[in-house]
């Protein structure tokens, strides 16, 4: 079975109608869905990755993709109830207290989501009690927050603060990352990493979790 | 509601830096637009909170930023500053904190106006924290009272010019902006966005008549901006930035319909478009406002400024001074050149404008989109289009061209990974319904109406 | 020792941005003074110790630096870059880390020009640690030692342009600066910081020699650049300040005689005068260097610069990025400008420089004396002079005469408290002793000769 | 008596040679020395700190006017043994470990020396034990410390440790000044008081004494 086969091309160019279609026709053709998923949907999703590395691919080209993969696996899953092909781990993200902007958490989200992690998105201006609650219910593997003001940035450090105090602090690993936060902001509040650029939350999710 | 249906400047070479048609004369007595190109300053704090506790300690900052940035704006004999108190959510959401940083920033002023001499203007704005709450409450709820109690305090305090980056349709255009979804930007710009300006400034209108203040105007900001730092990630094509800019000159054009007479918000890199529907006088941000952030609109920004801004810089210490200090006197610079080359005649600083566009526009796309040329091209299609909808078709439609054209003849550099999307660009453009309200039927059908109350937006 | 006793720039017209009569190219090919001015970045660290413990830091700092900067840089598609390594005092008293900083920035430089084609050099500016003792031992002694080993091995690293800020002279100086001494300002820049300049940059010429590198220049920063300090605060008269600039350019003049070839550093204001001078190349810094200090000089400097710097700045993170990549950003745009105004021919470049020289010329004398036509001026008298105590008192002579001549006709303006000042100053002057020797053996009875070593100035 | 008086006179333009004879000849002609001091000399020193203030004079001229007030008192300082015409503090001053900047150190002792404080000046480069052990030696009032460089300001911290860890913290006001300096970090490091600008230690001093 080679590259050009067409479940592969369809998440490749993000057309997620032509990628169900021919999931379901290779199983219907008795090929094993697990082989199915490692064989072409990865690999397709690491190509993906790739070309979004390289520039050739921007944000959309990314998320399509991913939106055709998901389509893809509707069929399969079923089929795989008892086989992992879960997600490389869970993210909960959120911007901190008093912080509304969206898109740059946003796009995390999307770069997390486009390399498997399951994300729990809390949204904007989260108060550290609701942080605390959901790694309580979630139990995610990281808590990743943003700020992109000098007046929410302070916040991370009371969320963190909150974490310690409710004993959940070393249950998560915690990312950070926006326009004021540096690397040494992030070392002093005591997070576990810090990215620059939305793109680097994958690296880093993986670094953390290592 | 004045919808302008003709070009205040039509040709290319009347649109030029310190020149509107319809300058705006402060109460002190500076002409915005009326031949001299005066620095904008902005600023904002270091890392901190803001809350009652902080309040004493917020006052001196903005006591410290004020003092030390109007004594060298005397030293540097600036012929007159604009400054912006853009407040901080806090500061909106408790009107009182918001209204009193207000007074201390104006009883700088006023001071160095006794001391030095020095005319100032102050621009007031307030965060829209309509979007506080998800999905916002456009309309009313007390975030938005609260909102509008900050400009009615600030205006009666004596802020002379009102100013806002508003939020209307951002809950549907950030997310088309990830997806290099056009629909879901006009949509966002040119149905949602325009419908929630209509309702904002003619609020915030009635706030100016009330206290014989100026609208001033608006940004596309959360939209033309986040466009454009995607694409400096990398993250979406700069065609595509460069053509959501096009198209949000149509939202932010309804401040202007009612009632806004300038100078445009700084951060308004759409503004040049503006400037040539309207002829008032427009604020920039360029080099300068590289502390913001970074641009590859540095020196195109200045072609048609009226003040010059730095966007904004947190008030930390930098060797020369506190940040905010060092960046007037780089503003004070800046507009010290353009003024020399005002001073020697349209040809001369037709010149110099010259060199600002030449310096940018060949090299990305979003400048390209910028040029005196371009910008009037775009203006003469929205004001030739009978609806706002049409408006944002035809401005996306015309940046396109302008483009591809543009590419075609070597005149601006596209990378090869982006022409595709130019194409399909124009594709997604010209497949659009002719009428309005079938674009609406079929958007409503596809976006995400759980992100906003549709009755906020009259749909 | 080779005496410039006739001007490479006799016309004002010809002392212009971007072009040196005899432009140094770089090994990777950068034309510095040949027809394109570029940016040229300082940096420095943020507020921290530099010891042994603290080193890892250091290195991950400059690393950043030298990274976020590049990358910036090749984004904007910067025609070419400069970097100066001003070192911090530990890092020239312990040669190793100077070394080792110094390839960690030449491993960026190298890496952004294999990656993204971006030519730099580097400048590599040690700190004069001879002035750590006092009396400062300014020719042998550990000190002195460790600094030529850090110029040594930089050098050796492929550091390609050397510079100091050295201190010679500054002993008296500063005393003389605080006490409106223009004796005092003339022994310490034209005899003693001439002595020691002619001994320093022999030194350096042979290391530059050993490695197949150049003697760029020095500056008379500590003399010219803390009067200029001292007249903003108003501690002293700006037309002192512009008349110690003058003198100090014979004291700048001495490393070229010694063999440097530019560019000139930065902060020596006084570059345009040494271009008509020498012809070479000279960095220079104005308003992008309001992050370092302030000047009145922020845009005339530019009038004959062929780098563009923006001094210092320390590695803190401003809202657009770490301050040095967001200076980069402006300077880059700065330089645009300029080349713009290049390419257009030389008519166009003047036009240009006449913005840039009249918007400070007339308002500070110490822009005045830096105008072209002051600079070319003041450069034929030095040149003239049969030695440096003579050029330094006539460059003193043709400032004062230059500022009373402008303030008559309207030219420049100056306080009133300040006019005595002039008068003063030339007599002063006029009152000198013809000849050097009488001139030493008058000032050795008045000054504080424990305040140095006679020796190290064959004194 | 007025102020046309030749010692006010000869004080406030700095002739050094006419104070004093004013002051001999005053002498001699039986004026009090104690009012001559306090009518004349200081009143004339009062006058170059106005014109001083209001930009009127230079720091040439101020320096001017103290030498010439330090001549004046020459012939007088036998006869007020045991009266006192002290000066108004005691200042200790240097520039921190590492930094080598003299000029702003030294335009603030010009300053405080103008104003009538005694300033012991430590020099450049000063390691936080040699002010221990002068603070010990001099007894002064205050000690103030500058630093130009951003890697020499950590310095200004270390010394202050060093006071307290020596005991000597509270018998002193500590100042501090130089470029990087900012009000926040005077605070932070348990200084007593912050200036930006030479001309505004007097100020300072007077206020920390009080
Ligand atoms: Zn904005
Ligand atoms: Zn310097
Ligand atoms: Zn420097």
């Amino acid at each position: 079975m080679d590259d050009h086969q067409p479940l592969y091309e369809a998440i490749l160019i993000g057309d997620g109608k032509a990628a169900r279609a021919a999931t379901e026709q290779a199983l219907a053709a008795g090929m094993d869905p697990l082989k199915l998923v490692q064989d072409h949907m990865m690999r397709a999703m690491a190509e993906v990755g790739r070309r979004f590395e390289c520039h050739d691919y921007f944000v959309p080209e990314l998320l399509l993709a991913a939106r055709a993969m998901k389509s893809a696996l509707e069929p399969i899953r079923p089929l795989l109830k008892n086989q992992s092909i879960g997600p490389s781990g869970c993210v909960l993200i959120g911007t901190v207290t008093g912080d509304l902007h969206d898109i740059g958490k946003n796009l995390v989200i999307a770069m997390l989501e486009g390399a498997g992690f399951e994300v729990v998105d809390l949204g904007v201006n989260v108060p550290p009690g609701q942080f605390v609650q959901k790694i309580k219910e979630k139990n995610p593997h990281i808590v990743a927050m943003s700020a992109l003001l000098t007046t929410t940035m302070p916040a991370m450090k009371t969320t963190i603060d909150a974490l310690k105090q409710a004993g959940v602090r070393n249950q998560v690993k915690i990312i950070v990352g926006g326009a004021p936060i540096t690397q040494k902001y992030a070392d002093e509040i005591g997070a576990d990493g810090y990215t620059e650029t939305a793109s680097g939350a994958v690296a880093l999710a993986r670094k953390v979790m290592a | 509601m004045n919808r302008f249906n003709k070009l205040a400047i039509d040709h290319p070479a009347d649109l030029r830096f310190g020149i509107a048609p319809k300058p705006l004369t402060t109460r002190q007595g500076l002409k915005l637009g009326g031949g001299i190109v005066y620095p904008e300053l902005n600023f904002t704090l270091p890392p901190m909170f803001v809350d009652e506790s902080t309040m004493p300690e917020v006052r001196e900052q903005y006591r410290g930023i004020i003092q030390g940035a109007l004594a060298r704006a005397a030293e540097l004999e600036a012929p007159g500053l604009v400054v912006e108190f853009e407040t901080l959510p806090p500061m909106t959401e408790h009107p009182a904190w918001g209204i009193e940083l207000t007074r201390i920033l104006l009883d700088g002023m006023a001071e160095a106006h006794a001391r030095h001499g020095l005319k100032s203007v102050l621009r007031i704005t307030p965060n829209d924290t309509r979007e506080m709450e998800r999905p916002p409450r456009m309309r009313s709820g007390p975030l938005f009272e609260a909102m509008l109690a900050t400009f009615d305090g600030c205006a009666a305090a004596g802020a002379e010019l009102l100013s806002i980056e508003s939020v209307g349709g951002k809950e549907i255009h950030d997310e088309a902006l990830m997806m290099g979804d056009l629909r879901g930007v006009l949509f966002g710009l040119c149905v949602m966005g325009v419908r929630d300006m209509r309702f904002l400034w003619t609020e915030l209108q009635r706030i100016a008549d009330k206290h014989g203040v100026h609208c001033a105007g608006d940004t596309a900001c959360g939209f033309g901006n986040t466009a454009m730092v995607l694409a400096g990630q990398q993250m979406i094509p700069r065609v595509f930035a460069a053509v959501v800019r096009a198209i949000s000159a149509v939202r932010t054009l309804v401040g202007y319909e009612c009632g806004c007479v300038g100078p445009g918000k700084d951060c308004g890199y759409e503004n040049p478009i503006l400037k040539a529907i309207t002829g008032f006088p427009m604020a920039m941000e360029g080099r300068t406002a590289a502390c913001a952030h970074s641009s590859p609109l540095g020196n195109i920004a200045a072609a048609a400024c009226d003040t010059w801004s730095n966007e904004s810089v947190q008030n930390i210490k930098l060797l020369g001074g506190m940040a905010p200090t060092v960046y007037v006197e780089q503003l004070i610079y800046d507009c010290r050149v353009m003024n020399q080359a005002l001073a020697d005649g349209r040809d001369a600083a037709l010149q110099y404008r010259k060199w600002l566009v030449a310096s940018d526009a060949a090299l990305d796309p979003q400048a390209y989109v910028l040029t005196p040329e371009s910008a009037v091209a775009i203006a003469r299609v929205i004001v030739n289009a009978p609806n706002h909808y049409a408006a944002g078709r035809a401005a996306g439609l015309t940046a396109v061209k302008l483009l591809r054209d543009a590419h075609r003849d070597g005149q601006v550099k596209i990378l090869k990974r982006e022409l595709p999307w130019l194409e399909r660009m124009q594709k997604t453009l010209e497949s659009l319904p002719a009428g309005e309200n079938q674009f609406i039927d079929e958007m409503m059908g596809v976006v995400d109406t759980s992100k906003f109350v549709a009755a906020d937006y009259e749909l």
